[in-house]
């Protein structure tokens, strides 16, 4: 198994009440699965968009991207910076 | 000299950084809150470690594409009222021209790839996240 | 504000009468003395009375196209040393493609229409007239 | 008859080695017909180029704009701010 740290922004921190929570999932296990897994364990994360911005070790990437164990997992709200 | 902060940004301070003999021009840009509607204030927040990264990929990348430019970026966090900057890019290079597009092009990437959130902060107290597509939300979610 | 000076550019004090709640994009342009050569300084001097009044018309004529921006233009005169600014531009607009716009053409229409002219002080003390062109010529007459 | 007066600039205030000066033409007379007068009148002038920029009353105007009276006419090298 690999264990991952989620990290919550803005919006959707407010929302799961929660900056970072730590969730594991299956080695090689997509962003994917990785968000079902948010949505399972964490309160208020159900409503989070089906589709958010995702970082993985400070750096945006898909949601096929794939974790392995020790990673950070951001999700973002869309960004608006400037 | 390229970050984020919580202070004033100090134009003078990023153009003494930048400015020199080796580049006739320099092409600065400023993001201002304005003073839409009842707002009196923008609270920026931001994925710190990530942004950091960022501004240094964005520079990096833009000094690929012109070896010649010298890019600063600042970006605020925090609390900035209505009339204060809360972004600056300074671009300098050899001539004008290359100056302008540098400098348009930074802040075009910046507004897509940092991770850095507004919310604004209207005059009865309360704020609203604001939607990068212009419209305001108050804890709903309207990105899919 | 807008005006030719024989001293520093304070970009600051620029940014200071312009920026405001009203214009969220600000837009600066510098034009810095490069060290092309052996070139030490450029000493600029001018039609005062007609540069003046020209700088009055350019930022009439652009604020009648874009009613929306604020302009300020300084331009220096007398010996400015290689690495200062001769000429700021100040566009401020509500949204930054409009003050991108607005300060490139203003950079563009004076460089076309102050009677300033240049003439470059080499470090062995000689000094050259500048050809807008770009070459030099020491004396003689290029344009016909 | 109308005096003008004439104004050289830069390299041109070198050339001729004089600032401004005071030159009468016919009333109506056209810049090039001043420029002639200029040129038969201040020393040095001979070496102004055929056509240069000119303004009349601190507007930039062609060779043919016509002067009156009490004019001021400036003889401008190539621009070079910025």
């Amino acid at each position: 198994m690999a264990e991952i740290t989620v990290r919550f922004f803005a919006r959707y921190a407010e929302l799961t009440g929660c900056q970072a929570t730590s969730v594991e999932v299956p080695e090689s296990a997509t962003i994917s699965e990785l968000l079902e897994r948010v949505r399972e364990t964490v309160p208020g994360a159900r409503d989070l968009p089906p589709r958010p911005l995702a970082a993985l070790n400070l750096r945006q990437v898909k949601l096929d991207a794939r974790v392995s164990d020790g990673d950070e997992v951001a999700l973002l709200p869309p960004l608006s910076g400037g | 000299m390229n970050k984020l902060t919580r202070a004033r940004i100090s134009v003078e301070a990023l153009l003494g950084q930048i400015q020199s003999g080796e580049r006739g021009g320099t092409c600065v840009f400023l993001g201002t809150v304005r003073n839409d509607g009842d707002v009196t204030a923008i609270d920026y927040s931001a994925y710190d470690e990530m942004a950091r990264e960022e501004i240094v990929r964005l520079i990096g990348e833009a000094q690929a594409r012109w070896p010649a430019a010298k890019i600063i970026v600042q970006h605020r966090l925090g609390v900035v009222p209505v009339g204060e900057a809360s972004v600056a890019i300074v671009a300098a290079a050899p001539h004008r021209d290359e100056a302008f597009t540098v400098c348009r092009h930074m802040i075009e990437e910046i507004k897509k790839r940092l991770p850095i959130w507004k919310k604004e902060i209207h005059a009865d107290g309360t704020s609203t996240w604001v939607d990068p597509s212009g419209k305001q939300i108050a804890g709903g979610l309207r990105d899919s």
